[in-house]
């Protein structure tokens, strides 16, 4: 039975649409950034439910080490966003 | 010769390091590092053009456990076209940025968004690829914000936003493709995937989300802010690289891994993109008030081109006459990577020099910058299209293609697209030779302007008369 | 014996829980909340932690568990303290 | 002993929903935060149990990175940043 | 009965992830949605170790909902208005968001269709998927690999080109970040409660780093997650009002930043002058060889998190000497 599997990731799919429309609607720039990482993670919940080979069996790795990349890149894009938001704030308030 | 490949990702990435940690003779290194990878990427060219198609595995691991790099004709040219376009932007940047503190933030990042484009050229494994984009996408962010004026700042954030939408629609694709196939090997797939739900889904998620990142009609809205904000030397390998790396995995995609996929109704839609695009982008360039605004404009228009010949070489049998239509896809590519960097190093001077770039106002600059005004100019024969450029031998085969597969709605499209290119830069020579009781005398300045002038030249004369390899090397591919 | 005991200390770490997060939702003010949850989940956890503890075998084991319960019961010591202190700032600023 | 600790688990995300549905509610920040504290003890006790369960000890390192980041959130919540012109 | 415990257990869990998401993105308030992220990362961790990745749950416990959140906190406070590049004026017509109720719900739709379309592409994958023989040739490769914990393995051997253009991602975020500005103010000094958490909580998280460093060969942890937990250390510092918070100055922190991708590179390079493949290392040198890449790369990954976290390049004495001389000239 892999019913894990297949719950996990369709609702891997849930949050990349949650992520994407939120994404796509947000006027507020935090939240935008906050959305885009909610799709990761919901991109990243696939990846792992792929990986997912029922229980008392060993998950395959290969996943793994990519959702492991994923993450890292993701949180450098966060704070590369979050420091571009701040500046572009800063500059707001000298005008 | 396979170490060149090696040498194209290290040399830049260690030149990187370098800059960063001796931040005071950071030019000479950077130069120096360029020159370097541009040696290596011409070794690869000759190694591809000698021996044909090669491969690397990383670590010694058979691909599919590892990563293997993977160069053809298609790549190594665009491998050389990259590096001679960043060495001359980087030769112009070590003029351009006055402050040593600009230099010293400029210099690594750059040497890290060139990384970025060779491994991405090389890359033959999916998930790599995501890596790559990743680091293109936040070095060019990094890059483009240089200016640190509200709107470049606010533009990169923009660009940021939706690079990391399509890097993460990317990413959704690989992930099915692994969960179908199990691997994550460009070549293993290619002998893998058959038509299905897997295959297509994967295919739509991972080519959304690189048009969002070459910026295809309608996807292009981030495109003209980015690129008319950034600073000169980074707006020119914005226009003429980074979105072309996009349009090339676009490329490897629907014409290699997943040509048995890939239906014509598909690859219509992608025409019908292209060419909304060369006609919206177009008309946005001849309208626009600032140099800079209408080459960004311009260059949304010339990316359309590009999506023009998806529906012709699927509609063509394989064979000479669809070796020939792909030849003049790469060629066009080719040339406007040169013409577009040429023509942005180009209008970097004349901002530097007259202060602005307000199209109106340019009356004069032919007398005072004779040089750059003539890399316009030439640039400009290449953007429309016109013997002998490069371009004129592209948008032959394209017409040629339409022809033979009795598509002449693009056949259409095109002559418009060309009008129209004509008067954008027309408007632009016309008020740059419009008279003007002038004090000043004329100026040349070697390292600010050669760079633009020779990749001008490149792309109008060089492309063109020397076009005929660029079918060699692909042949080896097809 | 052992079993029977851990099972009993971790059902009841799983009661505190539970009445803790009840009285989260039902008690009427922040600062009854706060005492109610502070105790609740700290002791469940304590007493999921002594349950699980029994049963391993491995002393390196019961050191991380041991630690786990006491990041936790100072995180949320201080947490208690900080929330509190800006709960009364905000009172008085407004 | 495998049934009970998954139906312990189960009452855990019991509590943990409890929790969320105090976060959804509110109305304060500080209730937030509370009921955020909550679910992380709630995270910590289900990893321990799922570590038994599924007979995973690495996941006892992955509760006590949990544990040990809670002191973290908890202070970045309440941090007083100084302004620009300190 | 177990595995029905299990499954309900699954449904509720997945309940709570689905409801944080959908929470933290409905509200428009920033710092709600912010909260509800850093839950919805905690409760991912538990997720991920249901699904026997204990790798990736220490990393979402360390980044997902520890550095993120700390980030996302960080930026909240430094907003006292709407950081929304769209002025307030235009968005007071046409909805809370400033857009049509057509385009919301076109996207709306749009996205419920992606999420169809990946559920059903995804269930046919599932239902038709050829043996896949990776784990295999991982598990047979992972004795000359030099390390026995296979995620390990995959990060640092069979995909270590991934690794190392991933940290030259980090190292290329924070260049950006140093290039906007400076580092943000700071923090107020600490109470003596946050004193008293501050005491035990950084050297412990400092030998939990260790820890995860040392154990990620033989069971889960690793550089990334080590460096977490690093950098963790270092935000309670600056959280609770310390100056130092164990950056280096000047050129030794562009080393420590630049210590990941170089080691990484020079190692890679060496084995190419040796007549290997590029980071082909040699199955008896494995194990030392990774050990000394991750060390560096620990580094470097707390000191960019870190850094990250300051939002900006740190104020070095050299800056400021710098600064006051320029400062200086100009009043001259």
């Amino acid at each position: 039975m892999m019913t894990t599997q297949i719950l996990y990731a369709l609702t891997g799919c849930v949050i990349v649409a949650l992520g994407l429309r939120g994404a796509l609607l947000h006027a507020s720039l935090l939240q935008r950034i906050v959305a885009i990482n909610v799709m990761g993670a919901g991109v990243f919940m696939l990846l792992i439910a792929v990986a997912y080979r029922g229980p008392g069996l060993p998950p395959d790795p290969l996943p793994h080490a990519l959702v492991l990349t994923g993450i890292v890149v993701a949180v450098s894009a966060t704070a590369l966003a979050l420091a571009l938001a701040r500046r572009l704030h800063a500059e707001q308030d000298d005008d | 010769m396979t170490d060149a490949m090696i040498g194209l990702v290290a040399l830049p990435l260690a030149g990187a390091l370098a800059t960063l940690l001796l931040p005071r003779s950071a030019t000479t290194m950077a130069i120096g590092t360029a020159l370097a990878t541009t040696i290596a990427a011409g070794l690869l060219l000759f190694g591809v053009a000698t021996q044909g198609a090669m491969h690397y595995e990383i670590g010694g691991w058979s691909a599919g456990l590892g990563i293997a790099l993977r160069a053809d004709g298609l790549s190594a040219l665009l491998l050389m076209m990259t590096a001679l376009v960043a060495l001359a932007a980087s030769v112009y940047a070590s003029a351009y940025f006055n402050a040593a503190s600009e230099r010293t933030r400029f210099w690594p990042l750059w040497l890290l968004l060139w990384t970025a484009l060779n491994a991405l050229l090389l890359s033959g494994d999916l998930f790599n690829l995501y890596v790559t984009l990743e680091l293109l996408g936040l070095s060019a962010v990094a890059l483009a914000s240089l200016g640190g004026k509200r709107a470049a700042v606010a533009a990169a954030l923009r660009y940021l936003l939706v690079g990391l939408l399509g890097s993460m629609m990317f990413l959704a694709g690989v992930s099915l493709i692994y969960a179908g196939y199990g691997t994550l090997d460009l070549a293993t797939l290619t002998n893998m995937v058959e038509p299905g739900p897997v295959a297509w889904t994967a295919l739509s998620l991972m080519t959304t989300g690189l048009l969002l990142k070459t910026a295809l009609f309608p996807l292009h809205f981030w495109l003209p802010p980015a690129h008319a904000s950034a600073p000169a030397p980074v707006s020119a390998v914005l226009s003429a690289l980074v979105v072309k790396a996009a349009f090339y995995l676009v490329l490897r995609l629907w014409l290699g891994v997943f040509a048995t996929v890939v239906t014509p109704v598909a690859a219509n839609l992608l025409g019908l993109l292209g060419a909304c695009a060369v006609l919206w982008g177009s008309w946005r360039a001849l309208q626009a008030e600032r140099l800079k605004l209408m080459a960004a404009y311009s260059t949304v228009a010339q990316l359309g081109y590009l999506f023009l010949f998806f529906p012709l070489l699927l509609a063509l049998p394989t064979g000479p006459a669809r070796d020939l239509a792909a030849g003049g896809l790469v060629l066009l590519a080719l040339t406007h990577g040169f013409a577009k960097a040429g023509l942005f190093l180009a209008i970097g001077v004349i901002q530097q020099r007259c202060g602005h770039d307000t199209i109106r106002e340019l009356d004069g600059t032919a007398q005072r910058l004779p040089a750059t005004t003539f890399a316009i100019a030439l640039a400009g024969v290449a953007l429309i299209g016109l013997p002998p450029s490069g371009a004129f031998l592209g948008k032959w085969q394209l017409l040629a293609g339409a022809v033979a597969t009795d598509q002449w709605v693009w056949l259409l499209v095109t002559a418009i697209g060309s009008l129209l290119a004509a008067a954008y830069i027309f408007r632009v020579l016309g008020h740059a030779f419009g008279h003007r009781p002038y004090t000043h005398q004329p100026v040349t300045v070697a390292r600010e302007e050669w760079p633009a002038l020779l990749l001008a030249a490149m792309a109008a004369l060089g492309l063109g008369l020397a076009g005929a390899p660029v079918w060699g090397l692909l042949e080896i591919d097809i | 014996m052992i079993n029977i005991l851990s099972s009993i200390l971790i059902l009841a770490g799983v009661f505190f829980y539970l009445a803790g997060s009840i009285g989260l939702l039902r008690l009427p003010d922040l600062y009854s909340r706060l005492h109610a949850l502070t105790k609740a989940d700290n002791l469940g956890l304590g007493l999921l932690i002594a349950g699980l503890a029994l049963h391993s075998q491995d002393l390196f084991t019961v050191l991380k568990l041991l630690l786990i319960w006491l990041a936790v019961l100072a995180a949320s010591a201080t947490s208690a303290h900080l929330i509190a202190r800006q709960a009364r700032r905000q009172e008085t600023d407004s | 002993m495998p049934e009970l600790l998954s139906i312990t688990a189960l009452g855990l995300v019991f509590a943990l929903l409890l929790g969320l549905l105090r976060v959804l509610h509110g109305p304060g920040a500080g209730d937030r935060m509370l009921a955020i504290q909550l679910i992380g003890t709630a995270g910590v006790g289900m990893l321990l149990l799922l570590s038994v369960l599924l007979d995973q000890p690495a996941l006892i390192d992955v509760a006590l990175l949990l544990a040990l980041l809670a002191g973290v959130t908890a202070t970045a919540f309440t941090g007083q940043q100084k302004t620009d012109h300190d | 009965m177990k595995t029905m415990t299990l499954h309900v257990f699954d449904g509720l869990l997945l309940l709570s992830i689905v409801a944080l998401a959908w929470a933290s993105l409905a509200t428009t308030d920033v710092r709600r949605s912010v909260i509800l992220f850093m839950a919805f990362g905690l409760v991912l961790a538990v997720a991920w170790g249901r699904l026997l990745a204990p790798d990736v749950a220490l990393a979402e416990a360390a980044i997902g909902a520890g550095l993120s959140g700390a980030l996302l906190l960080a930026a909240v406070h430094r907003q006292p208005r709407p950081l929304s590049p769209v002025s307030s004026n235009d968005s007071r017509h046409q909805g809370p968001n400033g857009l049509s109720i057509v385009v919301r719900w076109a996207v709306t739709l749009l996205s419920a269709a992606l999420a169809g379309t990946l559920a059903w592409a995804l269930l046919h994958a599932f239902s038709s998927t050829p043996h896949n023989m990776l784990p295999q040739a991982i598990s047979g490769n992972l004795a000359a690999s030099g390390v026995s914990n296979p995620v390990t393995a995959v990060l640092l051997n069979f995909r270590a080109y991934d690794t190392l253009l991933e940290l030259a991602v980090l190292l290329t975020a924070v260049l950006g970040i140093f290039s906007l500005g400076q580092a943000t103010p700071g923090y107020q000094p600490a109470g003596p409660v946050f004193d008293g958490l501050v005491h035990w909580l950084v050297p412990v998280l400092i030998l939990m780093a260790g820890y995860l460093l040392w154990v990620g060969a033989h069971a889960p942890g690793g550089a990334f997650q080590a460096g977490a937990a690093l950098a963790a250390a270092g935000v309670v510092l600056r959280l609770a009002g310390r100056s130092r918070i164990g950056l280096p100055d000047g050129s030794a922190l562009r080393i420590v930043m630049a210590a990941g991708v170089g080691v990484f590179l020079l190692v890679g390079l060496s084995l190419l002058l040796l007549g290997r493949p590029f980071l082909g290392y040699p199955p008896a040198w494995a194990g030392a060889l990774i050990l000394l890449i991750e060390t560096a790369a620990m580094l470097s990954i707390a000191a960019t998190l870190l850094l990250a976290f300051l939002g900006g390049q740190p104020e070095s004495t050299g800056v400021k000497a710098a600064a006051k001389q320029q400062r200086e000239e100009i009043s001259l």
